[in-house]
């Protein structure tokens, strides 16, 4: 049984106005942190959320600019309600709400991200392994009467 | 009930005879009384066979997006069912002015499977009034009261009146109680984490992947469905757990602020599952946040379709 | 303990020889499989007539059905022509010589070769659906075979020259003498000396005569539905037509129910059907 | 020779069998029976008065079955095993074991056998249970089968006041209940009179005499979209559908498995091209192959009609599109034709 906890970053292209910082995260990522990287936080599909926890991620965070600092105008901000209303309804059929984190950066945060990481990591750890909602590694295939 | 139908025979009648529309959406009753099955009348000689009552389980609007946006359509129209029509017209489904609405104020859908579950399936006869059903079994005449046998997202309705509607067949009848619409999704909020989660595996690990779910659906009107996609494959196309848990969220989640609670979804449910329990928890929440209710005009946008920089305020961490 | 050795949805083990693409659009790729193992290889032999198809698979990715477009006596591979088209078809683009592929296969009846000794042949073709009919000419030509039939015409109409398949083949099927070849393509080209037109217009313009003769037509549906009337009506009797049909597969063992047409499962009772037996299946292609 | 068994030693015989055996019978769950393995349920349900809503199809066809595994990096197969463990299916109604014999005829053919579907089936008996009282919806003895018929069935028992009587069919059914006492005559006439009077009860839903005929002529006429207008194109008739076998095979990356899933000709993709091009594009075409594939394409295969009349579609339809009725449909529509 695999132990290790896995989390998903996915981050909005424009965020990370520092150099060092996307630096960072480009090329230096720890590896329990897997990288996907969007034009935009309003990119994000709620299936893109749930296809990382299904595969597997124990925690989920999102970075993007600041909601009137969207690269495209307005992107964040219709994303901001559906990621809202998403995470509302996997708490309610019994997802821990913590696992999934937005953050949201500005241009005075450098390194902020850095901080934020290890911030839900050190809280990911805490919470465990993910248990609630299936995943689709190792599942048995079947279904009634097998 | 049977007056009803004398009068919406008169008026499709009406409208069939004065070439007002060039379909009819309504219900027919042909072999069994239990199972009316929705017809499509285009000429009155086929009106003989017209039926409506409480039995009648299907959301008419569902086939409203079957027809090119040109046909002329009269359709019978409840509560639930207009307040379909109004979301399908916000996102530009059909046309107002192509529509001829026969509003009927609705006592509620009688579920069969509570009647069968109290007297068996043998049911030969079915009659109902306002307040009482009667079903004959085996020779023998049982009543029921109709509060016990509605289905349970009718006894959550709010708006039984059409909201809509060129012609209101009927009195209006007064408005659900909000309170009760509630009641079920906070006894779930309430729960336990775990306790919650077994409740969703409980419900998602009978799911058959038939889709009838989506196909009831007035509002699953999209030609491929997030799961038939190939490229990206979206979620497991088996009936294994994560493949089922995955269609059941995002089939809620992509009704949020489109559903109208008419309850189509889990009647169509071979395995009586129960769906609302979902979307009536994103129902809940869109009229919380956003005080928005599908589906109530024919113009407001809802809520995932345009945004505010108030809604920050409850976002930045 | 069930029979797993020959389990029938147990693709075998090869590997890809050659990649080439044949036309100069990218979109049509050949590529030559050999087999992994030796016992494969000469079991798939015993089997092989020209029009059965194989399903590819690769794994993790899927599985389809395709014409094979090789003799055997050509050697002791496959060829299979791939149009780009849908998702697994682009995967199969990306595969390169030594890749591993899975093959299930010979599938399906192919031509009714053993019936046609001594006649006459007519090859008709359009488009990337000429790979079968490429494989039944190139097994005819072989010395051997050659003499178990008597003329042979062939009409290949592509939409453009570029879209032309087996190009150098085609060539020097030109030159040869026991056979004609009449070359089409939809819109006219410069340098181009063959035939300009569709296929059907072609078939009229050629003229083959029916007396002792077969007819083999495959193309796209629409080619298809206007040459078979042309044929008709030149005296080919529909006992004398045969076409190959497709239709969406997923066992290729008449199993799955997809490719169910009237009573018939296309995988397993055809591909190949005559016309005779087309028209006693209902219209549901 | 006809067995007698108490109903109160049912246990005690279930439990014997248990050793050896995996043994699944009726039981209820939510408001519907379903088989399960024997003790999940206190009860059996064996005298719903329908069919368990799942059709027992899928302890053969799984509704998802894995049929390879392979290694993804190296591209190569990995061995899938079946060893089914020896079961028995107990209280299965005869149509649904008259369903199995009859896919037998698709899975288990002189060119290609399935080795997953053959390997259940050879580990499987089917014990069944005859119906006293067929539903309304029921119309087995219309296709040619009846409520006590034994196709496909080890070893069948009738329920009679306080005893089962049961009749064996093949070796291993004879086996499980030989050391149970004779029935007597009078009691065998008695159950036979009892089969007969239930098999009569029921009424012939359609004239099946000229029918593969009547929908061969009406494959092209308008009676198909008429019928078809209401359907919702779901996939409920035909998953829950004893007889229906179409699958799917799809690969899941994430447990690199090639698996198959069942499938439905009512779904748009069912025979969607990757050209774009579908050869039944709309829900007219598809209720057409459904019924078409049932009562005139199986007839050609096997010689029999492919419908068990277990009424699984009738009930479970969300909008009440009944089988039965399409057909009486067929059968005068086009007599209506023929005289005008």
């Amino acid at each position: 049984m695999e132990t290790k906890l896995k989390i998903v970053l996915f981050q909005c292209q424009w965020c990370l106005y520092s150099e060092p910082d996307q630096q960072w995260v480009d090329h230096d990522l720890p590896p329990s942190i897997h990288l996907v990287k969007l034009p935009c936080t309003g990119r994000i599909n709620p299936l893109f959320i749930l296809n990382a926890i299904q595969g597997g991620a124990d925690g989920i965070m999102i970075s993007g600019c600041l909601p009137e600092k969207c690269h495209y105008k307005e992107g964040n901000l219709s994303a901001l309600r559906q990621h809202e209303e998403f995470i509302n309804l996997l708490d309610y059929i019994g997802y821990e709400r913590d696992r999934i984190r937005f953050v949201w950066l500005d241009l005075q945060d450098r390194g902020r991200i850095q901080r934020e990481l290890a911030n839900f990591e050190t809280s990911i750890t805490e919470l465990g392994k993910a248990n609630n909602l299936a995943t689709r590694v190792n599942a048995p295939s079947g279904g009634q009467y097998v | 009930m049977s007056e009803t139908i004398v009068k919406l025979k008169t008026e499709i009648e009406r409208l069939l005879n004065e070439d007002v529309i060039d379909v009819v959406i309504a219900f027919k009753q042909e072999d069994s009384p239990l199972r009316p099955q929705p017809a499509f009348f285009r000429n009155v000689a086929e009106l003989e066979v017209l039926e409506y009552n409480s039995l009648c389980q299907n959301n008419l609007a569902n086939y409203l997006t079957r027809f090119p946006q040109d046909t002329r359509i009269g359709i019978v129209v409840r509560g639930c069912e207009s307040r379909s029509v109004n979301a399908l017209i916000v996102e530009k489904q059909h046309q107002r002015e192509n529509l001829y609405l026969i509003g009927i104020p609705c006592h509620g859908i009688v579920d069969i499977k509570k009647i069968f579950k109290k007297t068996g399936e043998e049911v030969t006869d079915y009659s109902e009034n306002q307040d009482e059903v009667t079903v004959i079994v085996n020779g023998k005449e049982i009543t029921f009261s109709r509060k016990e046998l509605l289905h349970d997202s009718c006894l959550r309705c709010i708006h039984p009146n059409p909201v809509d509607a060129d012609i209101l067949l009927g009195d209006p009848l007064p408005e659900g109680d909000p309170n009760i619409a509630r009641q079920e999704v906070e006894s779930i909020e309430a729960m336990s984490r775990d306790e919650r989660y077994a409740w969703f595996r409980h419900e998602a690990e009978r799911c058959i992947r038939c889709y009838a779910c989506r196909e009831a659906c007035p509002m699953c009107y999209c030609t491929e469905c997030f799961v038939d996609h190939t490229a990206p494959r979206w979620t497991e196309s088996d009936v294994s757990q994560a493949g089922m848990q995955a269609w059941h969220i995002i089939r809620a989640f992509h009704q949020t602020g489109r559903c109208t609670s008419c309850g189509a979804c889990e009647r169509a449910c071979p395995m009586d599952i129960k769906l609302t329990y979902l979307t009536e928890k994103l129902n809940k929440d869109m009229r919380e946040l956003y005080e928005f209710e599908a589906g109530l005009d024919s113009e407001t946008q809802p809520p995932f379709a345009s945004f505010n920089l108030d809604d920050k305020k409850r976002f930045i961490v | 303990m069930p029979d797993l050795e020959h389990n029938p949805y147990n693709p075998i083990p090869m590997h890809i020889m050659q990649a080439y693409y044949e036309s100069n659009d990218y979109s049509l790729k050949s590529f030559e499989l050999s087999f992994d193992n030796r016992e494969d290889c000469d079991e798939f032999f015993k089997k092989f007539n020209p029009g059965q198809f194989c399903q590819l698979s690769i794994f993790g990715k899927g599985e389809a059905p395709f014409g094979i477009a090789s003799a055997a006596w050509e050697g002791e591979f496959i060829r299979f022509t791939v149009q780009k088209l849908g998702t697994f078809t682009q995967q199969i683009h990306q595969l390169k010589a030594g890749d591993p592929i899975g093959m299930r296969g010979p599938l399906g009846n192919g031509f009714p070769i053993g019936n046609w000794k001594g006649k006459n042949l007519v090859i008709i073709g359009g488009g990337c659906a000429f790979s079968t009919l490429y494989a039944l000419t190139k097994h005819i030509q072989h010395p051997q075979n050659r003499s178990d039939f008597a003329e042979m015409i062939v009409v290949y109409g592509t939409r453009t020259s570029g879209l032309c398949m087996y190009k150098n083949d085609i060539q020097s099927w030109c030159q040869r003498e026991d056979m004609q070849i009449h070359q089409a393509i939809d819109i006219p080209e410069e340098g181009w000396s063959h035939h300009v037109g569709y296929v059907p217009d072609v078939v009229k313009e050629v003229a083959p005569s029916p007396k002792n003769a077969v007819a083999v037509v495959c193309g796209p549906p629409i080619m298809t539905k206007f040459t078979l009337p042309i044929l008709v009506e030149l005296g080919f009797k529909p006992e004398t037509i045969f076409t190959s049909l497709e239709k969406r597969m997923k066992c290729g063992i008449g199993k799955c129910g997809r490719c169910n047409i009237g009573s018939k499962y296309i995988c397993k009772d055809g591909p190949v059907f005559s016309l005779a037996e087309l028209q006693a299946l209902p219209d549901d292609i | 020779m006809m067995h007698i068994l108490n109903k109160k030693k049912l246990n005690q015989i279930l439990t014997g069998w248990s050793t050896k055996y995996d043994i699944y019978a009726p039981q209820k769950v939510e408001d519907y029976s379903q088989f399960l393995p024997l003790g999940t349920a206190d009860e059996l349900a064996l005298n719903e008065p329908h069919n368990t809503r799942f059709p027992p199809k899928s302890f053969f066809l799984p509704q998802s079955e894995t049929l390879l595994k392979y290694d993804h990096r190296l591209k190569q197969l990995k061995e899938v095993v079946i060893t089914p463990k020896p079961r028995i299916i107990f209280g299965i109604r005869p149509c649904d074991a008259y369903a199995v014999k009859l896919l037998d005829t698709v899975f288990d053919t002189a060119e290609y056998t399935d080795p997953y579907w053959k390997a259940k089936r050879n580990a499987t008996l089917l014990i069944g249970m005859g119906c006293n009282d067929p539903c309304q919806t029921c119309f087995c003895t219309t296709v040619g089968h009846g409520p006590f018929n034994h196709d496909g069935l080890d070893a069948l028992l009738t329920e009679c006041q306080d005893n089962y009587f049961i009749e064996t069919f093949t070796e291993k059914g004879n086996k499980l209940f030989s050391d149970l006492p004779a029935a007597t005559k009078d009691q065998q006439r008695q159950v036979q009179e009892m089969q007969k009077k239930a098999a009569k009860s029921m009424q012939p839903a359609f004239d099946t005499t000229n029918l593969k005929q009547n929908l061969n002529q009406s494959f092209d006429s308008k009676y198909w979209a008429a019928i078809s207008e209401s359907c919702l194109g779901c996939g409920i008739c035909t998953f829950l559908c004893p007889t229906c076998f179409c699958f799917d095979i799809v690969d899941e990356v994430q447990r690199n498995e090639r698996i198959r899933n069942w499938d439905t000709c009512m779904f748009r993709i069912y025979s969607l091209e990757a050209s774009g091009h579908n050869p039944r594009p709309t829900r007219k075409e598809r209720t057409r192959q459904r019924i078409m594939h049932k009562y005139s394409y199986w007839i050609d295969h096997a010689g029999e009609i492919g419908c068990t009349g277990c009424g699984r579609c009738i009930r479970n339809c969300p909008v009440g599109l009944d089988i039965r009725a399409m057909l009486r449909a067929v059968n005068t529509f086009e007599s209506e034709t023929v005289n005008a």
